[in-house]
């Protein structure tokens, strides 16, 4: 659909001789090698390389947040609150005087968790209902669209505060509240991905050879439409940390006292023009993490279906 | 009627310098700049095509056929493509020369094009009226209630059934057959000199490939224009063509009167092409196939580009690229018309 | 078509339906008595808390009160606010106004900024300005809104005080929180728009369009632009529940009185009227302006049967 | 879009504006009506204005200058007669006689008599009115009939003539007259008709020194002119303008608005205080009072672990209330030592709460060892999220932690559900909460905290829906509250009440003081005179002149 570099998209740009020599050098599309051919082309994209660093680095650095930290992100100092940048304290102190350093540092835990987890929920019941409507069709296939679409509806943020309003506040609840309300994506995705593939040339060969449904399902279709979930997938955790950032910032996410980036610029928001280093760093914690998610999801896409640059 | 004073006109007009070429193609190179390096898709093609005479165009695909008529039309995908060199002499005048705003008045009331595949070629979401009339509107200033009456006219000319009712449909709902007739329409409206008709057939069923290309004819005919026709089909040429040219990566490496070249190929390439081509009085036989692939035009070949796959190249074929070259008799008598690119014409001719 | 749209319409009634559902379900669980308090926080008085109970019919069972509900939204009555007791319709009213108006701004600016930025960066494709678009555009995704929304605002009205922190009802104090709302849109606009038209540009029509000899303005502006366009009208249908969450902060950060605002205060004092009003509502918005681009999909695309 | 409209909004007013002055100016005898300027402020949306459900500060102040009652209070919770000319009370405390003053006149020209009192209470009471502030009136006779829907009329209320007001209650109360301060004891006239009239809701008709112009433009005006009918002291102020922000950031955009000019009184957010304080101190424009209200933690007196005085005292003995103060409010809070606040001069006993005064880990740790709070014994603390109090909780929760070694869980729940938390018989711990007086008497705070009258506990779900949700319940002490409000004499009585404080809070830490209420304003004391904080912590409208 877009393209993302001009090292990336100029390959596509073969016009006819080019892609005529192309295609006839490579004939039909060798499954064999199909995933080494994704990753090239991903690691050959200089954005989805940022990207996969960027990501890298949050997942190490939720990992092993302890040794980063300098101090526990939960220790108070009320001699020492609001303390600019520098003298001790890398970003600062807060209102209750915890370092901003460490609580950045922790917040990536969160951050990964809930973007994580929200996302392979989502995934997992998008893929298993839209397998189900894609496969059983009919009845089946309309009673569960509706239902994806009741749940579509819902614009994400407004969606999410509904359920926090009905579970409280907390990790778990954001993280149900977010899959809610994204699974109807993966599974139009996943829906619409075997309705094509259903009918495509080696189904249909498979199909012709007696290959029995279960097997076409589990060897052919699944794993085609797979490739489209998991660049959704990569794009959206970005998205579920924004939006997970967002519920805290608007007062409704994980608990207050949790070291997390939306709580820490709620709690910021009334420092606008008096101690600005409170948001400023977590927002670039949070921009960092986002484009990370953002360039491979991007890189993943196009490397997937290049068609689509 | 303006449009019957012209028709009446220009025939008579063209009759009278059909010894001048209307389209004349010197040494023209076409390239495209991709990440991978320079294609050269085109390397010094010469053609030329006169007023009422039917070029053919022959070659496998990325032969660099097509990219030569869409450099003729201007329409190259620039950038990456771009001519290299070469000139395109339209009327005796080198077009490439032109300032755009004067090529782009040429396309049209000069010179026409026709697509291979219709449906993709007309724009989806405009009704072929509106699309027919575009070019009388654009042209001739006519105002859209004119060039509608227009259009209908010319899906009449070309034999489109009910046009008056139709003439609002959309180009999907018309049947591939109808569609290419809209093309051809279309490539007509303004009776240009010159059409450039780009495996017009290719997508169209068997038999309606035949009337598709009757009409095509017998259009050209009427008009008195030059066409040149673009195909991979020998079948299709046979019929309709004056002469023909055979592209190898990038190069003509036959050219001759259609029946010259059909009785006897100058070339191991147009050999297989023939060859190839299925016959009733060979059913059962193994049908023949020219082995391997096209070149990558990234890396063409050393010498002879079609050396790799011709079953009878020497260690010259390799290392010395062959010329287009006069085909002569046994007899060393000239043969009008004829040329060929290859170290063993002769013997390709008369063996 | 007429068929279509009723069936469509039949749809979006069994889509509100459930939505509707889950929105009591939720509000229903709450351990909380939505009229057991003030205003401020303090308890109401007990008998005061029944006999609001009793008007509100907050002691019936789930489904009579859902029963109730249907029964007022079918005559446009949504109910009264639990804390000033006027009319949920008449206290959402100017600020759906606001939202609108909001939003509105937000998806002109959309269109103009996305469909703008999408044309340089696919006519001079690998230019500097397509580079320059590609890497913004690229960069707005990854920035949350209330990150742009705190950096505008600390820049344009804290450090230079271009624009008011109150909204004074001029077009200046919309400008601000419009661009907050329509960034990251109009950045997935440009994008699509890129590459919609780099795609529209090969298509064979648009050589058909220049073979034709039609200006290069004429070829752009009608054979390009009018097919390029057409995603970008289906992806705003669909973005409009990403707009309306974006609203939420937007409102939030600019004190901007629209229904975001108050649906965030309203989940703060369960103020269960004003949420059921602004969520349904939401809801209603977003299926009924897909079924319009649906409509106009169809209008845009004469390839498109609507069945 | 939005220019056009607020610029029509903009025009509208204006011309309605001019329209006003003309008329006024027109009038006989009111020269200077024209003059006096204009205060312009920030409030947030009041729930009602209309007296029968007026009730936070913002309606207050809309409310109590639209109408005139009996007493007003001054700063310092003195009570100031306004329309009461005397008072007779009964020896039992039980009968009031008020006498009105004659001659005053609502704005539409009714006349102001005893009848439009009991018009006033009454519309309050009456059951359909559901009113929010019907509860000061709950000690007069006919309360429950009327409150309940089994009568129409308010027994304890009569009007014997025109000039007469007679009040019985059904319990001694010496100090019935403090309670009129409060705004739902005014008078209406005969136009307000019920409740649920909108038209009066919005535009209420009073005998205020200031009167409407125009309806209440819900979510974004109110605009008061002076009476120039007004039967007492006149107002200064030719107009007040009142602008309704939204109550996201209320503050911020008051402060903004004062900084801009736009507004002539403001409050600040929280971290913006010591800023504003550095800068608009020295001008004078700062305004620092202490006022009628605590903030305070609940203890759950009968659920383990705070069942005992010496748990509770640990509790408050480990706050470090100083360190808070300076560290998370910067210095713009300070700890209270008492429930009562010191604008009660006549009961304020600073100190008081002898936990309160200072940290003591050591006295802290002994209390906690007598009262069962080992290290790692669970505790919870809950909160309501959304109104700034999510970061000093964490303050207090850490010390809590660091000093006894509790397992202190933070519980933040938006406030309807933390009430119904509160109110629950099995909840334990303690709970963030604070009081504001409706009305100038120490019974205000202490019946309703820590009477066992007002635990109000539900028989049949055990939940507690008065105010005293810590359930405090002390003979003792409900006898010194019976025995406060029957002593006439003033001194006496409040020797009563501070001896019921001293009881509840300090000896047995019937609940744990935090932090005064302080209040921060600025005030544009350059164009206005006289600019004070009032009881109900707005500005005193009717008593600013223009410099």
């Amino acid at each position: 659909m877009t393209e993302l570099t001009k090292s990336t998209s100029v390959a596509g740009d073969a016009t006819a001789p080019a892609q005529a020599a192309n295609a006839e050098a490579e004939p039909a599309v060798a499954r064999v090698t199909q995933w080494g051919e994704i990753r090239h082309r991903f690691l050959a994209n200089k954005l989805a390389v940022v990207g996969l660093g960027l990501v890298l680095l949050l997942f190490l650095t939720a990992a092993f947040a302890p040794l980063i930290a300098p101090q526990d992100p939960l220790a108070q100092d009320l001699n020492n609150t609001l303390q600019e940048p520098g003298n001790g304290h890398l970003l600062g102190t807060d209102a209750l005087g915890r370092d901003q350093f460490s609580r950045i540092i922790y917040g990536t835990r969160i951050a990964v968790e809930i973007g994580l987890a929200s996302i392979f929920l989502a995934c997992l019941i998008g893929i298993v209902i839209g397998a189900l409507a894609g496969y059983f069709g009919r009845a089946t296939d309309s009673v569960l669209m509706r239902i994806a679409d009741v749940f579509f509806a819902f614009p994400l943020l407004i969606g999410a505060i509904v359920i926090i309003i009905a579970m409280g506040r907390g990790v778990m609840p954001v993280i149900i509240s977010l899959a809610v309300f994204s699974w109807p994506t993966v599974s139009r995705l996943l829906r619409s991905s075997i309705l094509s593939v259903r009918e495509a040339d080696y189904v249909l060969a498979a199909r012709a050879l007696g290959a029995d449904t279960r097997r076409i399902i589990l060897r052919h279709i699944i794993p085609n439409s797979i490739a489209a979930v998991m660049a959704y997938a990569a794009f959206s955790v970005g998205g579920a940390i924004v939006a997970e950032a967002s519920l805290s910032f608007l007062g409704v996410g994980v608990s207050p006292e949790v070291p997390e980036w939306g709580n820490m610029l709620a709690a910021a928001k009334d420092f606008m023009g008096v101690k600005d280093f409170l948001w400023t760093y977590p927002s670039i914690a949070i921009v960092l993490t986002v484009l990370g998610f953002v360039f491979v999801g991007d890189g993943l896409r196009d490397a997937l279906d290049p068609k689509l640059r | 009627m303006t449009a019957s004073s012209t028709t009446a006109d220009v025939p008579r007009q063209r009759g009278g310098d059909s010894e001048a070429p209307v389209l004349e193609v010197r040494d023209l190179h076409v390239e495209f700049a991709t990440r991978e390096g320079v294609v050269k898709a085109v390397n010094g093609v010469n053609y030329s095509v006169s007023s009422g005479e039917t070029l053919a165009v022959l070659g496998e695909s990325g032969s660099g056929k097509s990219v030569t008529a869409q450099a003729i039309m201007g329409i190259l995908d620039s950038p990456p493509g771009r001519v290299a060199k070469g000139e395109i002499l339209f009327r005796g005048q080198d077009i490439l020369k032109l300032p755009e705003n004067e090529r782009r008045k040429l396309r049209g009331p000069k010179m026409a094009m026709i697509f291979q595949d219709a449906l993709s070629a007309l724009n989806p979401v405009f009704s072929v009226g509106n699309q027919l009339g575009e070019m009388f509107r654009v042209h001739q200033g006519m105002s859209k209630k004119d060039a509608k009456v227009k259009a209908i006219e010319l899906m009449d000319r070309v034999k489109i059934p009910a046009a008056k009712s139709r003439v609002d449909d959309y180009p999907h709902q018309f049947s591939g057959g109808m569609r290419q007739r809209i093309m051809i329409a279309m490539a007509l409206a303004l009776e240009p000199d010159l059409i450039i008709a780009d495996e017009p057939t290719t997508a169209l069923d068997v038999t309606v490939q035949a009337q598709v290309m009757d009409l095509l004819a017998d259009l050209q005919r009427e008009y008195n224009m030059g066409l040149i026709l673009i195909t991979h089909d020998l079948g299709v040429v046979a019929d309709v063509a004056d002469k023909i040219a055979v592209m190898y990566a990038g190069r003509i490496v036959e050219q001759a009167p259609v029946h010259e070249l059909y009785k006897r190929p100058a070339h191991p390439y147009t050999r297989g092409l023939l060859d190839s081509i299925p016959r009733l009085d060979q059913k059962g036989q193994e049908l023949y196939a020219i082995k391997g692939l096209p070149p990558n035009l990234l890396k063409a070949p050393s010498g002879c580009a079609f050396n790799p796959r011709c079953p009878k190249a020497q260690d010259i074929c390799r290392t010395e690229m062959p010329p287009l070259l006069q085909v002569t008799e046994q007899d060393g008598t000239e043969l009008a018309g004829r040329a060929s690119a290859c170290h063993f014409r002769e013997e390709q001719l008369h063996g | 078509m007429g068929r279509y749209v009723i069936r469509r319409l039949g749809q979006m009634v069994v889509v509100l339906f459930g939505a509707t559902v889950i929105l009591f379900c939720c509000l229903f669980v709450l351990p909380g008595d939505p009229v057991g308090s003030l205003g401020g926080d303090k308890a109401r008085d007990p008998a005061v808390v029944e006999a609001l109970r009793e008007r509100y019919g907050l002691n019936d069972p789930l489904p009579v009160q859902y029963g109730n509900f249907v029964k007022n939204l079918a005559q446009g009555d949504l109910g009264e606010d639990y804390t000033q007791r006027r009319p949920v319709t008449e206290v959402l009213a100017p600020k759906l106004t606001n939202t609108a108006e909001l939003a509105l701004a937000a998806i002109v600016l959309d269109i103009l900024i996305g469909l703008l930025a999408g044309l340089i960066a696919a006519l001079f494709r690998y230019s500097f300005w397509d580079v320059l678009i590609t890497l913004l555009t690229t960069m707005a995704v990854g920035f949350p809104s209330f990150v742009i929304g705190m950096v505008l605002q600390k820049v344009f009205v804290v450090q230079f005080k271009w624009f008011p922190l109150i909204s004074d009802g001029t077009m200046n104090s919309l400008i601000l929180p419009a661009f907050t709302l329509a960034i990251l849109d109009a950045a997935l606009v440009a994008r699509l728009m890129r590459g919609t038209m780099l795609e529209v540009l090969r298509a064979d029509y648009v050589k058909t369009a220049v073979a034709k000899g039609l200006p290069r303005r004429t070829v752009l502006v009608k054979h390009v632009m009018r097919n390029s366009i057409i995603p970008v009208v289906t992806y705003l249908g669909i973005s409009f529940g990403s707009l309306l969450g974006g609203a939420l902060i937007t409102e939030a950060i600019f004190n901007w009185d629209g229904i975001g605002l108050a649906l965030v205060q309203a989940v703060q004092q369960q103020n269960n009227p004003i949420i059921i009003g602004v969520v349904s509502f939401g809801v209603a918005v977003f299926v009924l302006l897909n079924l319009l681009v649906d409509l106009l999909y169809a209008v845009l695309d004469p390839r498109i049967r609507l069945a | 879009m939005r220019g056009a409209t607020s610029a029509k909004w903009v025009v509208g007013a204006v011309i309605v504006a001019m329209a006003a002055t003309a008329c006024s100016s027109n009038d006989a005898g009111s020269k200077d009506s024209a003059k006096g300027g204009t205060f312009r402020l920030g409030i947030t949306e009041p729930t009602a204005i209309d007296p029968y459900n007026s009730q936070e500060s913002e309606g207050a102040l809309v409310t109590h200058n639209l109408f005139t009652g009996l007493y007003s209070a001054t700063v310092d919770g003195k009570l100031k007669p306004e329309l009461a000319e005397s008072v007779q009370t009964s020896d039992d405390g039980k009968t009031w006689t008020f006498k009105i003053k004659q001659g005053t006149k609502f704005s539409n020209g009714e006349a102001v008599d005893a009848e439009s009192f009991v018009r006033g209470w009454t519309r309050v009471v009456a059951k359909d009115s559901a009113s929010d502030v019907a509860y000061p009136f709950a000690g007069i006779n006919g309360y429950k009939e009327l409150n309940g829907g089994n009568a129409t009329t308010f027994a304890g209320v009569t009007a014997p003539d025109a000039s007469t007001l007679k009040v019985e209650l059904s319990e001694a109360d010496f100090e019935f007259d403090k309670k009129t301060v409060h705004q739902a004891f005014s008078p209406v006239p005969k136009v307000a008709g019920a409740a649920s009239n909108k038209a009066y809701n919005d535009a209420p008709i009073g005998n205020g020194p200031f009167k409407m112009e125009g309806s209440w433009q819900h979510n974004k005006s109110i605009t008061l002119v002076r009476n120039d009918d007004y039967g007492l002291e006149k107002a200064k102020l030719a107009k007040v303008e009142i602008s309704i922000l939204n109550s996201a950031n209320g503050s911020t955009l008051e402060y903004q608005g004062f900084q801009s000019g736009q507004f002539d009184w403001a409050r600040m957010p929280t971290p913006q205080q010591p800023v504003a304080k550095a800068k608009y101190s020295p001008m004078k424009k700062w305004i620092e009072a202490d006022t009628s209200g605590v903030n305070y933690l609940v203890a759950f007196n009968q659920t383990a672990p705070l069942n005992n005085p010496d748990a509770r005292k640990a509790i408050s003995y480990a706050i470090d209330r100083e360190a808070i103060a300076k560290g998370v409010f910067q210095g713009m809070q300070k700890p209270a030592t008492s429930v009562l606040p010191p604008s009660f001069a006549d009961t304020y006993q600073d100190g008081v709460c002898s936990s309160c005064v200072k940290q003591d880990k050591e006295k802290a740790k002994q209390y906690a060892e007598k009262g069962g709070l080992k290290p790692g014994t669970v505790l919870d603390f809950g909160y309501n999220t959304g109104a700034g109090h999510e970061e000093w909780v964490q303050a207090v929760a850490q010390q809590l932690k660091d000093v006894l070694g509790l397992d202190v869980k933070l519980n933040g729940k938006p406030f309807k559900e933390a009430l119904a938390q509160q109110q629950d018989k099995a909840t334990g711990g303690i709970w963030r909460s604070a009081w504001g007086a409706d009305y100038p008497t120490p019974d205000n705070f202490l019946y309703p905290l820590l009477d066992s009258g007002s635990i109000n506990e539900d028989p049949a779900t055990g939940k507690a829906a008065g105010d005293n949700r810590g359930r405090y319940n002390n003979p003792k002490f409900d006898e010194l509250i019976t025995k406060a409000r029957g002593t006439k004499d003033p001194a006496a009585r409040a020797a009563v009440y501070k001896e019921a404080e001293k009881l509840a809070v300090d000896e047995e830490q019937g609940l744990i003081p935090l932090w005064k209420r302080t209040q921060f304003r600025l005030a544009a004391t350059d164009k206005f005179n006289n600019i004070q904080l009032d009881f109900f912590e707005d500005p005193n409208l009717a008593e600013i002149s223009a410099k």
